[in-house]
C-alpha cells in the first residue's frame, strides 16, 4: 500500500484558494454569457426566419461536435492570433484567463441553447395562442409569458449545466492555467505528492458538486409542489 | 359581427376546413359541434387569426382577420378567448393574470386593472383567490378565471374552445353557469362544446360541423327536433344517449 | 527605428516571458508560486539589457507559464515574447521560432532506482521505460527502440512529473530525460538517495531561449546580453547557484558539476543547435 | 499571419521513421473508436442496471445505486482519470496492483481510461434508463402487474421496452460525448486521436494543420455516430406513437 | 367474491381511504362514484393489491390481499382491471397486447393466446385491427381493446377506473355498450365511473365516497331515488343537470 503524506496540503491552501476562484470565475461567467447568447441562439433556432435557424442550429452542432478540450486549445492558441492578424486586435499578453472564458462561453452557449429551446417548447403551446388572444405581439407574449415559463421549468437543468460546467473547468490545464484542479495538481507534482493531492482535489470537488446538486434537487421538488 | 365567407384551410394535401361560410350577428350565441377532428377547433381559432388560412374571408366587427395589413393583435384584443385547458399563465397570481394584458396591451395603469380585475374575480365568485396561483386552484375555479380574464378586456364578443371538456364531471355546471349568464346578458359567443343542455338552454343557432365542412346550421330547435343531415342525426344520437 | 517586438515592449511598457513549471532547476514555482531557476535568472539579464537598451524606466515583466506541447505555439502567436525554461534549440524548431545563444547543454540519459541493476541503456531492452511527450528524449527513445529492436514498452507522459510518478509507482524500470532535469527530479521525491541517474549520454542538446522568428533586432539584444553575461562569469555564479548549492523546495543539492560541454559554451557562446 | 503551412507534412515519415504522420494520426483515430466503442457497451450494460435498480421500490438496492451515480456524477472525468490510473493501483492489496502496474502500458492506459469513461458514462447512463422509466405514463407498471406480471416481468415486458425506445436520442447525446470525452485520456499518455494531434506539434511544430485534422476527424465520427443513431431511432420507432408512421 | 373489512390507507397524515367497508357477491355489478380525489381509485385498486393499504383486510376469492404471504402476481391474474387512460402497451400490436400475458403468466402457447385474442377482438367489433399498434387507433377503440386484454385473462371479476373519462363524448358509448353487454352476462364487476345511465341500467348497488369513506352503499334503486347523505344528493344534482 502506499503511505500517505497529507503534509503539503495545509501549505498549499492559499494557493489551492487561487485556484479554486479561478474556476468559480470561468464557471460564473461562462454561465451568464452561456445563458444570454444560449437564449439568442435558442430563440434563433426557433425563428421562422430561415438563414438564422440555420446559422443556430450550424453554431450548436459545430460545438457539440468537438470535444471541449479542442475547443479550449483552438481558443487558446489559434483563435487570438486569428482575431489579431484579420482584424489587427491588440491584446493583452496573458490571454489564458480571458481565453478560457470565451472558450466555455462559447461552448456552454450551444448546451444552453438547447436546454432553453427545449424550455420553451416544454411550455403548451396553447399559453403562446392564449396570450396572443390577449391581443399581445409576438415579443409580448414571449417575454412575459413563454421565457418565464420556459427558464422557471429549466432551472435545475441549467443548474446542473452549471455543475458539469464546474467541473469541466479542470480541463483548463491545457492552457496551463492554474484553476483548482490545476493548483491541486502542480502543487502535487512540486511536492511530489500527486496521489495524495489528486484524492484530495477529488474529494473537494465531490463536496462541492454534491452539495450544488442537492440545492438543484431541494429546488426542483418544491417547484413541483408549486 | 362576425362574417365567415367560403373560409378554407388545409395541412399539406389534407383539408381541415372547406368553404365554411356563416354569420354571427351582435347578441348571438351559436354553438359549433361535431366529431373529434372535424375542425372546429380550427374554425373557432381562424375568427381571432389564430390559424393562418388559405382562401376565403373573415370579417370581424368590419375588419378583415385574413388581410396582412390587418394588426391582429389589436384585433384580438377586442376578442375574448377561452381555451380547453385554461391557459392561464403559471407563473402570475390570479389578479395578475387578468391585470397583464391590461396593462401591457390596453395600456391601462395597473390600479385601472387592479379594480376591474377584482370587480370581474367577484362576478365569478373568486374574489377570495385573487393572490393565488392558478396551480392552486380546481380546473372550474381556472377556467372561470380564464373567462373574467377575456372579460377584463371587454371584448365585443366571445370565443369559446371546449371550455368544460377538461373538467371533472361536478365542475362543469359551475362554469355552465358563468357562460349562460354571460349569454343572457346578451354576449356575442361563438362556443365549441358538446354540452346539449348548454346549448338547448342558450344558443340561437347550432352549427354541426363534419370533416372540415359546416355540415348543419340551423336554428337550435330545427337542429334538435329534426337535424337534416343523417350524419348529424347520428351524432346527436350517441351524444344524447346516456 | 524600432519594430517589431521591441516596438511592442517599447509601446506598452510591458514584456510577457515564457517560464516552466516545474522544470527544477531551470525554471519552476518555489512554495510561494514565484518563478525561480537557472534559466529564469538568465533571462531576466537579458530582460535587464532589454530594458536598458529600450532606456525605459519602467519595464512590466508579465509571467506566463507554458508547457511543452503549447509553448511553441504561444511565441509564435505572440503570447509570449521570450521564454526560457528548458527548450531544446533544434532544426525542426528552427522553422517555426527563433533560438537565442544557448544558455546549457545537457546529455539524455537515465534515472532508475538505485537497487534496480540497471546502468546503462542496453539493459533496458523488453523493459517499461517512461519518458516525457513531446521532448527529445522520447524521439531517441522511439528512434532506439525501432533501429535496434529492444522491444521497450515506452511510456509517454504528460509532464516531468507525470513521468516521474511512473517511475516512482514502479510502473517503468527507468525514466530517460535530460540529465540536469533527472537531478531535479530527484530533488522532489520523497527520499532522493533512492535514486541514481546513469547510462551514456544518447544526445547533446543545447537549451535556448525562444523568441519569435525574423526579429534580428530583438535576438540581438537577447544574444549579447547571455554572451556577456557567460563570458564575464556570471553565468557561473548562476550554475553554482543552482547545481552546486542546496535550492527550493526541498533544500536539496543537486550536486551536478559542471560539464566539458558547459564550459566551451560559456567560453564561446553560440546559437548552434547540436543534432 | 508568420505562418508557415505545410499540408504536406501528413505524409512525411515521423521523426522516429517508424510510419507518416498521418499513420500516426490514423493510429488515434483507430485508438479513439476502439477506446469509446468499448466503454460505451460497458456504460449501456451497467447504466441500464443502475438505472434499473434506482426505479425499484426496495430502499437499499436503489440507494446503492443513487450513491453511485451521485459518486461518478460529481467528480470531474479529468480527476477521476487521474484516480484510476496512478491512485488505484496504489489502494490495490500490493501483489494486485504491481501485477497490473507491469502489464504492457498501452494495456494500462486503455485499460485505466476504458474503466474511467465507461464508469462515468454509465452514471450518466443510468440517469437517462431513469427518466425514460419514470416518463412513462404511471399507469403501464399498474397495468402490467393487474395483468399478473411479476415486478421484473413488467420491467423487462412493459417497462423497458418503451423507456429503451423513448431515450435513444438522449443516449445518442451521451454516445457522443463518450467520443469527445475520451479526449481527456490523452493526459495519462494514451496516444488517442486528440493525443496524437498534439504529439505531431510536438514533433513538427505544425499546431494548425494538427488541430484542423483533429477537429475534422472529431465532426466525421459526430456524424456517423448521428446518422448511425437515427437509424436506430428510425428502426425502434413504434407505430402511431411519438409522430412515427 | 370481494369482501373489505375497515380497509384504510393514508399518505403521511393525509388519510386517503378510512374504514372502507363492502361485499361484492359473484354476479353483482357495483358502481363506485364520488367527487374527485375522494379516493375511489384509491380503493378499486387495493383490491387487487395495486396499492399497499395500512389496515383492514380485503379477500379477493378467499385470498387476503394484504398478507404478505400471498402472491399477488396470482391474485392479479385472477382479477381484470381496465383503466382511464387504456395502458395499452404501445410498442406491441394489438394481438400481442392480448397474448403477452396469457403467455408469460398462465403459460399458453403462442397460438392458444392468438387464437383466444382474435375471439375476443371479434367480441369487441376490432378483429381487423389485431395487427395494428395501439397508437394507430382511436381512443374508443383502444378501451375496447384493453377490455378484450383483461378478459383474455379469463378474470373471476373485472375492476374498472373510470373508463369512459379519457374518451371523446362520441366514443363513450361504444365502450359502455361493451361493459354493458359484459355485466348483462353475469361478469362480477366493480367500476368507478360518473355515467350515471350505465350506473342506472346495469349497476346492482352504487357506492358514494367522499374524503376517503363510503358514504353510501345502496342498491340502485335506493340511491338514486332518495341519497341518504347531503353530499351524496348534490352530488348527484351536479353531474345529473345537464
Ligand atoms: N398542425 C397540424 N398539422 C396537421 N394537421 C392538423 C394540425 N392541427 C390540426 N390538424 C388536423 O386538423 C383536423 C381538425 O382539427 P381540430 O383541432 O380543428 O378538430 P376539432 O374538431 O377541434 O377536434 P376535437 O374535438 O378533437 O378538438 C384534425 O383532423 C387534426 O388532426
Ligand atoms: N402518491 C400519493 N401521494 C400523496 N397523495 C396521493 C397519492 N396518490 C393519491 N393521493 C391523494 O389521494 C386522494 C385520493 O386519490 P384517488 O386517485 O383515489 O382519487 P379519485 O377519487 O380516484 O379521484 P379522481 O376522480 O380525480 O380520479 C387524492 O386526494 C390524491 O391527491
Ligand atoms: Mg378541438
Ligand atoms: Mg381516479
Amino acid at each position: 500500500m502506499h503511505e500517505f503524506d497529507w503534509s503539503s496540503i495545509p501549505n498549499a491552501l492559499p494557493f489551492l484558494w487561487d485556484g479554486m476562484k479561478i474556476s468559480l470565475e470561468i464557471t460564473v461567467t461562462a454561465v451568464i454569457f452561456g445563458i444570454v447568447w444560449g437564449t439568442l441562439l435558442a430563440l434563433m433556432r426557433l425563428s421562422p426566419v430561415k438563414p438564422l435557424s440555420w446559422f443556430a442550429a450550424g453554431y450548436v452542432n459545430l460545438f457539440r461536435a468537438i470535444p471541449l478540450v479542442m475547443v479550449l486549445l483552438w481558443f487558446f492558441l489559434i483563435v487570438p492570433h486569428l482575431l489579431e492578424s484579420i482584424f489587427g486586435f491588440p491584446r493583452g499578453s496573458d490571454m489564458r484567463l480571458s481565453s478560457a472564458i470565451a472558450g466555455f462561453a462559447l461552448f456552454e452557449a450551444a448546451y444552453y441553447s438547447e436546454i432553453i429551446r427545449a424550455g420553451i417548447q416544454s411550455v403548451p403551446k396553447g399559453q403562446m395562442g392564449a396570450a396572443s388572444a390577449l391581443g399581445m405581439t409576438y415579443g409580448q407574449a414571449m417575454r412575459l409569458v413563454v421565457l418565464p415559463q420556459a427558464f422557471r421549468n429549466m432551472v435545475p437543468l441549467l443548474l446542473t449545466q452549471g455543475i458539469i460546467l464546474f467541473q469541466d473547468t479542470s480541463l483548463v490545464y491545457v492552457s496551463a492555467l492554474a484553476d483548482f484542479f490545476g493548483a491541486a495538481y502542480k502543487v502535487g507534482d512540486r511536492d511530489g505528492r500527486l496521489v495524495e493531492l489528486l484524492l484530495f482535489a477529488g474529494a473537494v470537488y465531490f463536496v462541492i458538486c454534491f452539495t450544488a446538486s442537492r440545492i438543484v434537487r431541494h429546488y426542483q421538488n418544491k417547484l413541483k409542489v408549486a | 359581427m362576425i362574417s365567415m365567407n367560403k373560409v378554407s384551410k388545409h395541412y399539406g394535401s389534407f383539408q381541415v376546413l372547406a368553404d365554411c361560410t356563416t354569420q354571427v350577428h351582435k347578441g348571438e350565441v351559436i354553438v359549433v359541434c361535431g366529431p373529434s377532428g372535424s375542425g372546429k377547433s380550427t374554425l373557432i381559432k381562424c375568427v381571432n387569426g389564430l390559424e393562418p388560412f388559405q382562401s376565403g374571408e373573415i370579417i370581424v366587427n368590419g375588419v378583415s382577420v385574413g388581410d396582412p395589413k390587418t394588426n391582429l393583435s389589436k384585433l384580438r384584443s377586442t376578442v375574448g378567448m377561452v381555451f380547453q385547458n385554461f391557459e392561464l399563465f403559471p407563473h402570475m397570481s390570479i389578479i395578475d393574470n387578468l391585470g397583464i394584458a391590461q396593462v401591457k396591451v390596453l395600456g391601462r395603469t395597473q390600479d385601472q386593472a387592479r379594480e376591474k380585475g377584482f370587480k370581474l374575480l367577484d362576478r365569478v365568485g373568486l374574489r377570495a383567490q385573487a393572490e393565488k396561483y392558478p396551480g392552486q386552484l380546481s380546473g372550474g375555479q381556472q377556467q372561470r378565471v380564464a373567462i373574467a380574464r377575456a372579460l377584463a378586456m371587454d371584448p365585443i364578443c366571445m370565443l369559446f374552445d371546449e371550455p368544460t371538456s377538461a373538467l371533472d364531471p361536478e365542475m362543469v355546471n359551475e362554469v355552465l353557469d358563468v357562460m349562460t349568464e354571460l349569454a343572457q346578458e346578451g354576449m356575442t359567443m361563438m362556443c365549441v362544446t358538446h354540452e346539449m343542455g348548454f346549448a338547448k338552454r342558450v344558443a340561437s343557432r347550432v352549427i354541426f360541423m363534419d370533416q372540415g365542412r359546416i355540415v348543419e346550421d340551423d336554428s337550435k330547435d330545427a337542429f334538435f327536433d329534426h337535424a337534416r343531415s343523417e350524419r348529424a342525426q347520428q351524432f346527436l344520437a350517441k351524444i344524447l344517449h346516456h | 527605428e524600432l519594430s517589431g517586438t521591441l516596438k511592442k515592449i517599447k509601446d506598452t511598457g510591458v514584456i510577457t516571458l515564457g517560464h516552466r513549471e516545474s522544470s527544477i532547476p531551470f525554471s519552476y514555482y518555489d512554495d510561494k508560486q514565484q518563478v525561480i531557476g537557472y534559466s529564469q535568472e538568465m533571462m531576466l539579464k537579458a530582460v535587464d539589457a532589454i530594458k536598458a537598451d529600450l532606456k525605459l524606466a519602467k519595464l512590466d515583466i508579465k509571467m506566463m507559464p507554458v508547457t511543452s506541447a503549447n509553448r511553441i505555439t504561444l511565441v509564435q502567436n505572440g503570447s509570449v515574447d521570450l521564454e526560457c525554461g528548458s527548450t531544446t534549440n533544434n532544426v525542426e524548431r528552427q522553422k517555426q521560432v527563433s533560438f537565442s545563444n544557448s544558455i546549457f547543454i545537457i546529455g539524455t540519459r537515465l534515472m532508475t532506482k538505485t537497487n534496480s541493476g540497471i546502468s546503462d541503456f542496453p539493459e533496458l531492452a523488453g523493459k517499461n521505460v517512461v519518458t516525457t511527450a513531446g521532448t527529445t528524449s522520447e524521439r531517441l527513445l522511439r528512434k532506439m527502440n525501432e533501429d535496434k529492436q529492444m522491444k521497450m514498452n515506452i511510456i509517454s507522459a504528460k509532464d516531468h512529473g507525470e513521468a516521474f510518478l511512473t517511475l516512482e509507482t514502479g510502473r517503468a524500470v527507468a525514466f530517460m530525460m535530460d540529465d540536469a532535469l533527472l537531478y531535479g527530479e530527484m530533488a522532489k521525491a520523497k527520499r532522493a538517495s533512492d535514486w541514481v541517474v546513469v547510462g551514456t549520454p544518447q544526445s547533446f542538446e543545447a537549451y535556448g531561449c525562444m523568441l519569435r522568428k525574423d526579429d534580428p533586432a530583438f535576438k540581438k539584444i537577447v544574444d549579447t546580453a547571455l554572451a556577456k553575461a557567460m563570458t564575464s562569469g556570471e553565468a557561473e555564479k548562476i550554475y553554482a547557484k543552482w547545481f552546486l548549492q542546496p535550492i527550493p523546495p526541498k533544500g536539496l543539492n543537486l550536486n551536478f558539476p559542471l560539464s566539458e560541454a558547459v564550459k566551451k559554451l560559456y567560453k564561446a557562446p553560440n546559437d548552434k543547435a547540436f543534432e | 499571419m508568420g505562418y508557415n503551412w505545410n499540408w504536406g507534412i501528413f505524409l512525411q515519415p515521423t521523426a522516429t521513421g517508424d510510419d507518416t504522420y498521418l499513420g500516426w494520426m490514423f493510429y488515434g483515430f483507430k485508438m479513439t473508436i476502439a477506446l469509446s466503442l468499448s466503454a460505451w457497451l460497458i456504460a449501456l450494460a451497467v447504466g441500464a442496471v443502475v438505472g434499473v435498480l434506482r426505479t425499484v421500490p426496495n430502499k437499499w438496492l436503489s440507494g446503492i445505486a443513487t450513491a453511485y451515480v451521485e459518486i461518478f456524477r460529481n467528480i470531474p472525468l479529468l480527476v477521476q482519470l487521474f484516480l484510476w490510473y496512478f491512485v488505484m493501483p496504489e489502494l490495490l492489496p500490493e501483489s494486485v496492483g504491481n501485477a497490473f502496474k507491469q502489464t504492457n502500458p498501452i494495456m494500462q492506459q486503455f485499460l485505466a481510461s476504458m474503466v474511467c469513461l465507461a464508469l462515468f458514462t454509465s452514471a450518466r447512463v443510468a440517469e437517462q434508463v431513469r427518466s425514460g422509466i419514470n416518463s412513462l405514463p404511471p399507469g403501464q407498471k399498474n397495468a402490467g402487474l393487474a395483468m399478473g406480471f411479476t415486478l421484473p416481468q413488467t420491467y423487462r415486458y412493459v417497462m423497458l421496452p418503451m423507456a429503451v425506445r423513448l431515450i435513444v436520442p438522449p443516449l445518442t447525446s451521451e454516445f457522443l460525448n463518450i467520443f469527445k470525452n475520451s479526449a481527456v485520456c490523452s493526459t495519462i499518455g494514451l496516444l488517442e486521436l486528440a493525443a496524437e494531434g498534439r504529439q505531431l506539434v510536438d514533433y513538427t511544430a505544425q499546431p494548425y494543420e494538427s488541430f484542423i485534422a483533429v477537429t475534422l476527424a472529431y465532426l466525421l465520427i459526430n456524424v456517423v455516430v448521428m446518422f448511425g443513431m437515427r437509424w436506430v431511432e428510425e428502426h425502434v420507432r413504434v407505430p402511431g406513437y411519438l409522430g412515427g408512421k
